[in-house]
């Protein structure tokens, strides 16, 4: 009969209405900067440095200055100048560390290529987005101090994604430690021969064995954040 | 001589009445024409009511019935009379009563 | 003394409480003063009380719409000074202030008396029909003996501000807006018209006041005699608020200021305190017809059971008129706008003739009102036919041709 | 007294303007505020439906169509301004009027109508003037109802034209 569209139309408003006073499904909205909107984990903005230790950020960082990340970025917005000196990293080995460190927020797209493309796992993807500031210059230009965070905090945010490459670079650092150690027995080893043989230089342990600064086309090291990507 | 409200009523209806002929006359456009001839029906009007209110008494509400059927009459030729000033409209492109001087459609 | 008596006494205090304050203040006035005075209050108590229903009708219907779209709607315009929110009660004063203070802009070529007189004339001509409406037993600012045709013909007149303003924004939308606006108010005019007329034939008379005294009382004990609980008056009603709802240009007949089409329609060129008049002219309109349906066809301010009666007649108007108020909220909420050829077949290929069967209806229904007993059910039998066979026959016309819609894409 | 002077000034000047202006809607506009004052002398007369049905039939309804022609006549914005007609012709009408005028207000003044009798105010309620209309004015009643019905087909009619060009347009599906 004519209306009875009319009828059930009238009907489901009402019921919005009613359900939006007690169903939390029925009444979505969250009134926002009192309460914060909960995020998805998979959700992500702006790069951060990853450091080990929340008490001695900048003594603790990851990133060894590599400037693959500058390279790649395809709005170049991260500006990276090494170090002159060399500080132990967080396997007590003595690394190259970025002196500075500034990524330009007003260029960064957000497009996660430099955390794609970071072989040492030292900058990921935040879930900032009040980034809204008063300057057009300063304060849009985040310096290695405002960029690092600790790694607790990394996983605060991407908790699947951190245990993944906590424990990535847990097997990394023991097959480092593996192999240092069986490059120390075969030093020993071939020390002993020398000693037993007189002398000849010892090989050069190779330290670098972990993925392709490549990435994608590095085959062996399982890839969390594209995976990742892909379903999410 | 004394003058009544009466007098008055009907000076003001004949005033509007000779102000609704002169706009019917002085103006070409069909439509002003059309309103001129309107202000004299309601000249009309006035006149009824007038007379009914101060007039001698007659049958009850006389004046007020007959004012009632000469609106409905008058909104009818209204309606009829801007149909035919569309009809004249889209057979001229004017609504100029001296360019309408020709029956043959 | 017992509880009726109690609730007996303090219902008549109640009742002639308005009057009683307003004697308490003009009392001592000599005559021809006081009855001035006293209209200038009912006038003055009037607009305010619809001005702060006006204030406050705006932020339900956006609290509503706003739950009714998963949302809370305007919640965080604080109270000034103490910074309360207060559920955003002070929301309509901010608007006020808000719409007072915006600039006010004319177009270059407009023709600026009538775009000023356009929001004028309609806010007055809403506030003239809101006069005759019986609030109470006691309370009716103008006693007409035509009053139902006063409330129309200052209705009527509304038509001529929006075509004001349409025609003197020298905007073609706001033209083609107001043509269209002229077309949809005529067209629901005469079905708005048709429906009060049966209404006015059962009372036998055109004052408001008397419509209300007619549908006093109750059959079997409990059912009140409104006219809504008549098949004849449901009918009308229905009619009527369908019209009343085109007439005030209310969704889903706001094709007027249909903004996909038409940007805001005759309200294009109009800003700051002249939109706000366009505004509460809209309110005072919707206002004013609920208050004429309310009036007609429910009850006006009669209670809706004998024990219910201790409670003032206002308080009822008032409850009544604020539920027809939520309904048109609601329809806004619910149903999309229509087109402009359904907006006017729907008015004259379906509303017309259901109203003038509907006052075939209401003839049956007034000459056979003597009839008892058996006769009764023949009686509801033969009203209840007469309205549901046209309305099914019309309304398969009226959708005839029209497929069931299929959804590709939607459950 | 002054309120019908008041009145009577308003609607003979509103009238007088609307029909001397060039731009036509502000014609029809000042016209209608004329039948207002019209509808307010009926008011001031104590015969109150026929002010309200005055306002409902010209405010309401009569500028509505006026409107509505003045608009569907014409080809761009600026011929809402018509030229007034040549001098000649205003002249003549105005002394055919001035004619006119003359005779009815000799005519009014110099007859006779007497003072009417005080406080004989006729009144008329709604419930008479009903009886009336469907007593003894029953037939003419009929007969303006037929005679709106056949204006309102012929109005149809007439304005309507010759629809060819939009029959052969294919109706739209969706209603």
């Amino acid at each position: 009969m004519l209306g009875s569209g009319l009828l059930q139309g009238l009907a489901v408003t009402a019921k919005n209405f009613v359900g939006s006073f007690h169903d939390p499904a029925r009444y979505t909205t969250v009134e926002y900067p009192e309460v914060k909107p909960a995020l998805p984990e998979a959700y992500r903005n702006f790069p951060f440095l990853v450091s080990e230790n929340a008490t001695d950020p900048m003594g603790t960082l990851r990133c060894v200055a590599c400037q693959i990340c500058e390279k790649e970025c395809p709005p170049q917005c991260i500006y990276i100048e090494k170090s002159k000196d060399k500080k132990p990293d967080a396997a007590g080995k003595p690394q190259i560390y970025p002196a500075i460190f500034a990524i330009d927020t007003s260029v960064c797209m957000s497009c996660q290529i430099c955390v794609e493309v970071c072989p040492f796992d030292a900058i990921k993807m935040d879930q900032v987005f009040e980034i809204a500031t008063t300057t057009r210059f300063e304060a849009l230009l985040l310096n290695r101090e405002q960029l690092a965070k600790p790694n607790s905090y990394y996983h605060g945010i991407h908790p699947t994604e951190a245990a993944e490459v906590d424990a990535r670079l847990a097997a990394d650092r023991k097959a480092a430690e593996e192999k240092a150690q069986a490059a120390a027995a075969a030093k020993a080893a071939a020390a002993a021969a020398a000693a037993a043989k007189a002398a000849s230089p010892a090989p050069k342990a190779p330290d670098e064995s972990r993925r392709s600064p490549q990435g994608e086309g590095g085959p062996p090291t399982p890839k969390p954040q594209s995976e990742r990507g892909a379903v999410s | 001589m004394t003058y009544s409200p009466l007098h008055l009523c009907l000076l003001f209806s004949s005033a509007l009445f000779c102000i609704g002929l002169i706009g019917a006359l002085a103006r070409s456009n069909t439509i002003l024409v059309l309103l001129g001839v309107e202000l004299m029906l309601n000249a009309a009007n006035l006149n009824f009511i007038a007379f009914w209110r101060y007039g001698p008494p007659t049958a009850p509400g006389t004046g007020v019935i007959f004012v009632i059927f000469a609106i409905a009459v008058a909104a009818a030729e209204a309606a009829v009379g801007l149909a035919l000033v569309i009809a004249v409209y889209r057979h001229h492109r004017s609504i100029r009563l001296q360019d309408a001087n020709q029956l043959k459609g | 003394m017992n509880a009726a008596l109690l609730f007996a006494t303090t219902g008549s205090v109640l009742e002639t409480l308005p009057v009683t304050l307003r004697d308490l203040v003009t009392g001592w006035l000599p005559e021809p003063l006081r009855w001035l005075v006293n209209s200038l209050v009912g006038v003055g108590t009037l607009l305010a009380v619809i001005g702060l229903l006006f204030a406050y009708l705006t932020l339900a219907e956006r609290k509503i719409l706003g739950r009714i779209q998963n949302r809370p709607g305007p919640n965080r315009t604080p109270i000034p000074f103490i910074n309360l929110r207060f559920f955003g009660l002070a929301q309509p004063f901010a608007d006020g202030v808000k719409a007072i203070t915006k600039e006010d802009v004319v177009p270059d070529g407009a023709d600026k008396v009538l775009h000023f007189l356009a929001p004028v004339a309609l806010l007055a001509f809403s506030i003239m029909t809101l006069g005759v409406i019986p609030y109470g037993r006691h309370l009716v600012l103008l006693e007409f003996d035509a009053a139902v045709l006063y409330f129309f013909a200052a209705g009527a007149a509304t038509e001529l501000a929006v075509f004001m303003a349409g025609w003197a924004s020298r905007n073609k939308y706001s033209l083609l807006a107001a043509m269209r606006a002229l077309a949809q108010l005529i067209s629901y005019e005469l079905p708005l018209l048709l429906s009060v007329v049966p209404a006015v034939m059962l009372a036998g008379s055109l004052a408001l006041p008397a419509i209300v005294e007619a549908q006093g009382g109750w059959s079997y004990g409990f059912l009140p005699q409104w006219h809504v609980f008549t098949p004849w008056g449901f009918a009308g009603f229905i009619i009527f608020f369908i019209s009343a709802l085109a007439e005030s240009n209310r969704s889903p007949f706001d094709l007027p200021e249909a903004e996909s089409e038409l940007i805001a329609g005759h309200l294009t060129e109009y800003s700051g305190f002249k939109y706000a008049l366009f505004f509460m002219a809209e309110y005072f309109g919707m206002c004013a017809l609920s208050g004429m349906g309310v009036t007609l066809f429910l009850g006006g301010w009669q209670a809706p059971l004998p024990f219910l009666e201790f409670i003032p007649s206002y308080v009822w108007f008032g409850v009544k008129l604020l539920s027809l108020l939520l309904v048109f909220i609601w329809i806004r909420a619910t149903f999309p706008r229509l087109r402009m050829d359904q907006l006017t077949r729907f008015a004259w290929k379906f509303l017309v003739p259901l109203a003038l069967i509907n006052l075939g209806t209401a003839a049956f229904w007034s000459l056979t009102a003597g009839w008892s007993g058996p006769l009764q059910f023949v009686r509801w039998a033969v009203a209840l036919a007469l309205v549901l066979v046209p309305f099914t026959l019309l309304g398969r016309r009226l959708s005839a041709g029209v497929a069931p819609r299929t959804y590709r894409y939607a459950t | 007294m002054i309120p019908l002077l008041l009145i009577a000034g308003l609607t003979l000047a509103t009238a007088a303007v609307a029909l001397a202006l060039r731009n036509l809607i502000h014609s029809a506009l000042l016209l209608i505020a004329s039948w207002a004052g019209i509808a307010a002398f009926y008011l001031w007369a104590g015969a109150e439906f026929v002010a309200f049905a005055q306002v409902l039939v010209y405010v309401g309804a009569v500028s509505m169509v006026v409107l509505f022609a003045v608009l569907l006549t014409r080809r761009s914005r600026d011929d809402i301004s018509v030229a007034i007609d040549s001098p000649a012709r205003g002249i003549a009408a105005l002394l055919t009027g001035g004619a006119v005028l003359g005779v009815l207000f000799g005519a009014v003044i110099s007859s006779p109508l007497g003072a009417p009798a005080a406080g004989a105010r006729p009144s008329l309620s709604v419930k008479e003037l009903g009886l009336q209309l469907m007593g003894p004015h029953a037939a003419a009643l009929l007969i303006v109802g037929v005679l709106l019905t056949v204006a309102l087909l012929g109005a149809v009619v007439i304005a309507a034209g010759d629809r060819t060009d939009a029959a052969e347009r294919k109706p739209e599906g969706n209603p």
